[in-house]
């Protein structure tokens, strides 16, 4: 289906493709339901550690993600929830993992902050800000002298850019002239510091471009935007054009960590965003499209029970042993052979 | 005398010391909202965003910045907020703040205060929960101190603010909320190099530091029900460390037993088990023994995490075993 | 067997290991026009600047682009040029490479070589001499490598090469000319943990590794002459290290010396005489010593320099009053 | 005396202030002389670490930190003699240091990598690449906090900026709007690697400039230029405007240290350099302006002469005791009493 959109909301000048735009609004929402899920968790202390949300930031995972194939490569943050669903990571997998449980995507042992699904090219979120840029550089690094025509994806927030990896990690991607698609999740913050406060010159796209990376902006809460800007750039990585980034400007509509209040916002800037929130609007634009009310109620409702199930098979799964403490450490000189 | 808690304690501590001396100034990310554990809250209101100053994400920058700061004659409190990311700024710390001193024959003084908050702490995962301070130990040019109290951790920390060498200033995440008494004396500082009697006992003594010493202290309370004395004595700083306390308390126990959370192979332990071993043999009734982590990383689920932490059945069952000369 | 030095026996293997393995490269600065000491010599004319890559003075992207690389199955040898600037990436090391696959439940492997050359050599002054070994001993996940002769320098680097997980392997500067014998066979790989008896004795155990051996060896040489039969045990790599080698030969001498060039407050040392003093006191006849640089740092001018240094007359007096009862 | 130059080289379109151009020429001879001293040093084995000469480089030191004041605080790097003597460090100092001596700088425990004379606000060498930078921007930020006029300024080479601390530091100096004056001192190699080969992007200027830092570059062999544009730039630091940069480019002569033959470079690259020498630059100027071949060449005799001096006197002094190892390395806890 192809129609122009300019009046209620729907970006202008575009031709819709309803059964895609269906796509993205299902998986936002499935990361959603997925967060929320884990906030529940929390809650209920079901979920240990920190949980970072991505709640109002889901455009991005689900425009720039879902356009990589099987085989490409993803390195995410410690925001990372929505890259690693929208990668192909399964929702009971990840939900397991974030609950602590042997059968999560990483034996349990990682939690929120290193998730990771190697089985879906998604090689983990990063506790540390920035340290998945240049680790990003490596892996396009290795499909160099590999041969082949993935490439590889790394996410950070806009407080990574102030971090030296930044910097390292574009230059080398620039001067090896590898494949990789950077892509800059501006949520207005770095924690609870405003991250325009402290970010000096014009920011992440004259940072890359002085870097050699070719970069463009976008509405990160157009979820249609970012595909076409993300599908733009991709088609210039894969066709080995090197390195390219991706600034999306959004919001996040939580705190830094489900125990931030974030009483340093103002309430309207909050309530401003809220009206731009990407699922709504991408709700918006199905119903002006045609799409049932109750269908989208329908995917809705799905997404939620998907994630209540996989929430609930979680709780009654089994921790890893202790013994788990010992494993993947190392092969030689393991702790579980050389106890000290 | 005050009830407060560790994390009340230090946060005092700070402020006072900053009302005290105009040279001194804390950097890091997000104190102007109090810092991530709450430990800066209140103090920009007081001392306003250019002694209480918010940095973006650069530990580097954080650290380097220090440094020059330090070198003409300023004083900062630097938090790098989970002792994790001061790997982001190791060669500053190092290469850079330790040895320019020595380096430039005596030229450059580098008073700066190292804020790493180590430990396990709620699932934090193989990359927030470290305790690295064995590597500080062996830095010479270094002061590495890792309070266990409210009472130390404000005590060290004037001491550390007011030291004209760089210190890394160690405090557990576990021990924010720990209560305790707090002496009225903004000038109280605790000598660095002292260690602290937790609790008398002739049978063994226990040497530990920071968070597990209470560890300890529960041990050796569960051995004094079975008839065994304990001595319980915490270092509060690694570097220097209280020889001198610790000959004597083994002079009269003859067993030594030190526990910390840290990974027992190359861990601190080790030099302190050494250096009894080594200069101290004689009055050793039964070897040295070591309790640490073991060397494998900190996972995410409780009964990982749990796997790798020293608690205290396990040394309450090695100091049983050292009495009882097995 | 071939004579060689230390430098071409690394030179050596790293070539043979890149012709049995396409996916072997190695990455650094500088390595194009043979490294900063000639160790890279001739092999971009061999394989090519794309599996000899030079890199820009990054070395946080040279070790993160290694560990990212490494996921996707290629085995980086990353050169660091100096130990010391290792630290510019040591969380790259110790919070990607050393814990990626733990942290991911083993589904990432980070077959890794990070190069570190350390060590005192030509007053290279106090950010170009450094011996920290001590502290990558204690991050689990690592492995350390120490080599004192070509041989084992080669051997080892195979073994490391081979390894599916990271290697820290420090090659020390002053040994990059010392000559020796070196097996034919391009498969000789040392297994890890494995320690060399350098020389056997009755009397006492020196135990040592890297350049520090041979100043050992030339102790023992001396306490020869005075009738003291020193066993001389190099380690070689430090985690794992060989207790079984180091206990049966306490078992035999009863007499325990470390001695290293590090500093020896928190060095590897510790570690050893710890260990020893925990689980082998009966078999001691004289407390367990350690040798070590004070904790002082490293100086320019030679006598400033010479001041840290552990000397073979160090070692036999301290070797001498072990075996004297003093 | 003023005087526009066109046909022999001069600059075109400059008032010349022969003054200063005699000044600079002698500072830069004087630079030149000092490190032909330290290369016949470690012939001699006099001198022990290495040394990185910065010969062909003069007109750096001489038109960018001859301009800084007294006050000012200079940061350095692996090849900063010439910066440190043209901040106003003795020469004889200096020399027993790269001697060892206990009358050094630094009492002969630094050596060339570490020279610093902190009397004369040079607040050091750094063998650490690219480590001084946040250093330089932790000055400023004393300075800032401190009040008074007085700025910093940070020297690196062109491999410097592909590290971290390039990033963090000119970010850090920006957004807190700092007094520094970066100065890269752009040489065509990082060690035997050609820079350019692995910079991506356009290089410093744009870099800095994305970083909210105003850059200019300069012909850094041409020490009127320099004196113009750091003269430029400081002014505007000096005035409260913020961090600024300089790019110079110039070229190293020599090898990388004293025992890098170079080999890696062509002849005539090195002839097209050597053709342009900064010192022979400013002397044909001179020469051109009036003033005497035979003064010129007292002056290059005086600088040997003076640099010959220092050196005996440097050779007859003492090496510090070896107790200086265990001075000044900490208060509390230091070596001196409490041996290990
Ligand atoms: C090196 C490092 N410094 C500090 C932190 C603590 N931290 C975690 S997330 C965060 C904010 C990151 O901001 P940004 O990059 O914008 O990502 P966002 O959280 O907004 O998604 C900080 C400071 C860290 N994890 N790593
Ligand atoms: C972090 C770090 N990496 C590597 C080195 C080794 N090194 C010393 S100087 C140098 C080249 C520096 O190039 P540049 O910054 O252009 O300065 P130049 O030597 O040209 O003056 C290198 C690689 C170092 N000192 N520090
Ligand atoms: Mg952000
Ligand atoms: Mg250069």
């Amino acid at each position: 289906m192809e129609r122009p959109h300019a009046a209620a909301g729907v970006p202008a000048g575009r031709n819709l493709d309803l059964g895609r735009l269906r796509a993205h609004h299902r998986l936002m929402l499935r990361i959603r339901a997925l967060e929320e899920t884990a906030l529940r968790g929390l809650a209920e202390k079901q979920v240990f550690g920190a949980i970072h949300p991505s709640i109002g930031q889901e455009a991005v995972a689900a425009g720039v993600v879902a356009q990589l194939l099987r085989d490409d490569i993803l390195l995410s943050t410690h925001r990372g929830h929505g890259h690693t669903l929208a990668k192909g990571a399964s929702a009971g997998a990840m939900l397991m993992e974030l609950l602590g449980r042997a059968g999560g995507v990483c034996g349990g042992k990682g939690g929120s902050m290193h998730i990771a699904d190697f089985g879906v090219g998604m090689l983990g979120a990063n506790g540390v800000v920035a340290a998945n840029i240049v680790i990003a550089a490596g892996a396009a690094h290795a499909i160099r002298l590999q041969g082949g025509a993935r490439i590889v994806c790394c996410l950070f927030g806009d407080g990574a850019i102030n971090r030296g990896p930044f910097l390292e990690g574009l230059n080398w991607a620039a001067a090896f002239r590898l494949p990789v698609l950077f892509v800059c999740e501006d949520n207005g913050f770095a924690a609870t510091t405003r991250a325009a406060a402290l970010t000096a010159g014009p920011g992440a796209s004259a940072r890359a471009r002085a870097l050699g990376v070719p970069a463009e902006e976008v509405d990160g809460n157009d979820v249609l935007a970012v595909e076409a800007a993300a599908a733009a750039l991709i088609a210039a990585v894969r066709g080995g054009g090197g390195p390219r980034l991706l600034h999306a400007r959004t919001y996040r509509l939580t705190g830094h960590t489900a125990a931030d209040a974030a009483a340093y916002r103002p309430a309207d800037e909050v309530a401003a965003a809220r009206a731009r929130d990407p699922i709504a609007l991408a709700a918006a634009w199905l119903a002006e499209a045609g799409v049932p009310e109750a269908e989208i109620a329908a995917d809705r409702a799905a997404a939620a029970a998907e994630m209540a199930a996989a929430y609930d098979a979680a709780c009654a799964a089994p921790f890893p042993d202790a013994a788990a403490a010992f494993r993947d450490v190392q092969d030689i000189g393991s702790p579980a052979e050389m106890p000290f | 005398m005050a009830q407060m808690s560790y994390l009340d304690a230090v946060r005092t501590a700070l402020a006072q010391e900053m009302r005290r001396d105009p040279a001194v100034w804390a950097v890091g990310e997000d104190l102007g909202r109090g810092g991530v554990f709450g430990q800066y809250r209140g103090l920009v209101e007081e001392f306003g965003p250019a002694r209480i100053c918010d940095a973006p994400i650069s530990e580097a920058a954080i650290l380097g910045v220090a440094v020059g700061a330090a070198m003409l004659g300023t004083r900062p409190v630097v938090e790098m907020r989970f002792a994790d990311f001061a790997l982001c700024a190791m060669d500053e710390l190092v290469n850079q703040a330790a040895k320019a001193r020595f380096m430039f024959g005596g030229q450059a003084r580098v008073p700066i205060v190292v804020r790493e908050p180590i430990g396990m702490w709620r699932s934090s995962a193989a990359q927030h929960s470290q305790s690295l301070e064995a590597w500080y130990a062996h830095v010479p040019g270094l002061i590495v101190a890792c309070p266990a109290t409210p009472a130390d951790a404000a005590g060290l920390l004037r001491t550390a603010i007011r030291s004209d060498d760089p210190v890394v200033f160690m405090e557990h995440k576990n021990l924010w909320g720990l209560e305790g008494e707090m002496p009225d004396d903004p000038d109280h500082c605790i000598k660095f190099g002292a260690a602290r009697r937790v609790r008398a006992g002739r049978d063994v003594t226990i040497v530990s530091w920071s968070a597990q010493v209470h560890v300890c202290a529960a041990a050796a309370e569960t051995l004094a029900a079975e008839g065994i004395a304990a001595e319980v004595i915490d270092l509060r700083t690694l570097w220097p460390w209280d020889r001198a306390a610790v000959f004597a308390s083994v002079g009269r126990t003859g067993r030594l037993l030190v526990a910390h959370e840290a990974v027992a192979v190359g861990g601190f332990g080790a030099e302190v088990a050494a250096t009894v071993a080594e200069q101290r043999a004689a009055a050793l009734r039964a070897p040295v023994r070591r309790l640490g982590a073991p060397r494998a990383l900190i996972g995410y689920a409780p009964p990982v995490e749990d796997a790798v932490r020293v608690t205290a059945p396990m040394i309450a069952a090695a100091a049983r075993a050292m009495v009882a000369g097995q």
